[in-house]
């Protein structure tokens, strides 16, 4: 929440089961590369782009984890996830990435608010 | 006010570009300006010039292509997104050696900045999806 | 973005085929003398500046799977050699233009997707 | 801050929203959210009735119109739709 006037791409699709999770991730990594402050919140499946556990891609699909790992690289470096978000999948914080901060569900709609852009995969 | 649209919903697949159409041609009927429209993720289908649906449905396709002439509304495809789905131009198919194409204007491919840079100059970015 | 169709060839004899934009349309094919090959094409000789960078960005690709725009490169740039080669005009410098694209071209990968 | 459900209440779409409303946002279900006028106990009516307004239109096609009337739901014309756009400055769809 240190950049108020920031961009916000949510992502709530989890990898594989459908484009927007790769086409939420170019859009905030275009915005980087653009110089503008992004931030990640993951919410519902899209957690699952999180796990530190995931492995290669299933056959003839490039798997997610290495775009996560290059976040840093565009200075993307701040990763949120809801505790609500997390329980609903039964997930500890210890099974994501480092990275990842978690706020608590009541937090969410000002967390929202301190974003002056927002993009909803 | 100026207004952004982003569609990320495919023709017949989703009411998302219907919806958007609707609500475009509203805003214009109540005084706003559009500074563009750009479809992305499933969205980019919209700008297939092949689409042939029945007569006695609307072409969406047609719909948007009147939305420019009528309002001179900016229509931007996602390239990126638009190529893995075999949506492109002319020149597009050159590069690629495809032997046909799909999207000509008033629709354009273009980069994903340029949804970046239509949210930072719009009042406001409506998403359809 | 990479292409299936060959487009012309970079050399006949080796059947090394290149896009439209001169990219490699086979990745595998790449060596050193490959990307010596490409270099000539855009009447260019590599030195080990210039080799530096691409193995900077060769290395970036084997790890995530994806060229760098500028701002990452400059970044791996630091990171790898040192915050004096790690600036955008040491590289402009090296690669006019536009670093990303050229240096992903000469080390025989896919043209940077969000490059724009 | 305007949100724009275009899911059914059930949907994953719904619940993120839900988690995402502050005090001071507003509500408007389209296309398959107008769904949740069937669900007077969809959670979205317990904490935020007073801000949730459904789309007129997609309302009528869906066959909700004595659900949103026998609820006192409030529905609005797509015209009511961009007064509410023009009232927020940010807007969040949830697909």
């Amino acid at each position: 929440m240190t950049e108020p006037n920031g961009l916000l791409v949510i992502i709530r699709h989890a990898p594989y089961a459908s484009n927007l999770l790769r086409e939420g991730l170019d859009t905030a990594l275009v915005a980087a590369a653009f110089g503008q402050p992004v931030d990640l919140l993951f919410l519902g499946q899209g957690i699952m782009a999180l796990l530190h556990e995931q492995g290669n891609g299933a056959p003839g699909q490039k798997a997610s984890r290495p775009t996560m790992d290059m976040l840093e690289m565009y200075d993307i470096e701040r990763l949120w996830t809801s505790q609500e978000a997390l329980q609903a999948l039964e997930l500890e914080p210890s099974q994501l990435l480092g990275s990842v901060e978690v706020l608590e569900a009541k937090r969410l709609p000002d967390f929202l608010k301190s974003y002056s852009q927002i993009l909803n995969f | 006010m100026e207004y952004g649209l982003l569609v990320m919903g495919a023709p017949y697949t989703s009411p998302a570009p219907h919806s958007a159409l609707r609500f475009a041609h509203t805003l214009l009927a109540r005084g706003h300006q559009i500074g563009g429209v750009f479809f992305y993720h499933e969205g980019v289908h919209n700008a297939s010039a092949l689409m042939a649906p029945p007569q006695d449905e609307l072409n969406l396709h047609k719909a948007w292509v009147e939305l420019h002439n009528a309002h001179q509304v900016p229509l931007d495809v996602c390239i990126a997104a638009a190529l893995r789905r075999g949506i492109m131009s002319e020149a597009e198919a050159k590069r690629h050696g495809k032997a046909s194409f799909n999207l000509e204007a008033p629709f354009e491919l273009t980069g994903l900045g340029q949804l970046l840079t239509l949210q930072q100059r719009c009042d406001r970015l409506i998403t359809f999806a | 973005m990479s292409t299936t169709e060959i487009y012309r060839y970079l050399d006949l004899d080796e059947n090394i085929g290149l896009d439209p934009e001169g990219y490699l349309v086979d990745q595998s094919q790449w060596s050193e003398s490959v990307a010596e090959l490409l270099a000539a094409d855009e009447s260019m000789v590599l030195s080990e500046n210039h080799w530096e960078i691409i193995r900077v960005v060769r290395d970036f690709y084997q790890r995530y799977e994806m060229a760098p725009a500028m701002r990452p490169l400059v970044k791996a740039t630091k990171n790898a050699l040192g915050a004096e080669k790690g600036t955008s005009i040491y590289l402009m410098s090296l690669f006019p233009g536009s670093p990303p694209k050229r240096v992903a071209r000469l080390a025989g990968l896919p043209k940077p997707t969000n490059c724009l | 801050m305007l949100h724009i459900l275009t899911k059914a209440p059930d949907s994953d779409a719904a619940q993120q929203m839900l988690q995402a409303v502050g005090e001071n946002d507003a509500i408007i279900l389209t296309e398959a959210g107008v769904q949740a006028a069937l669900h007077s106990e969809w959670g979205g009516f317990q904490l935020h009735s007073a801000r949730i307004f459904l789309l007129a239109e997609d309302v009528t096609a869906w066959g909700l119109d004595d659900a949103v009337a026998s609820q006192a739901l409030t529905a609005v014309d797509i015209d009511g739709f961009i007064a509410l756009t023009e009232q927020h400055v940010q807007t969040v769809t949830w697909y």
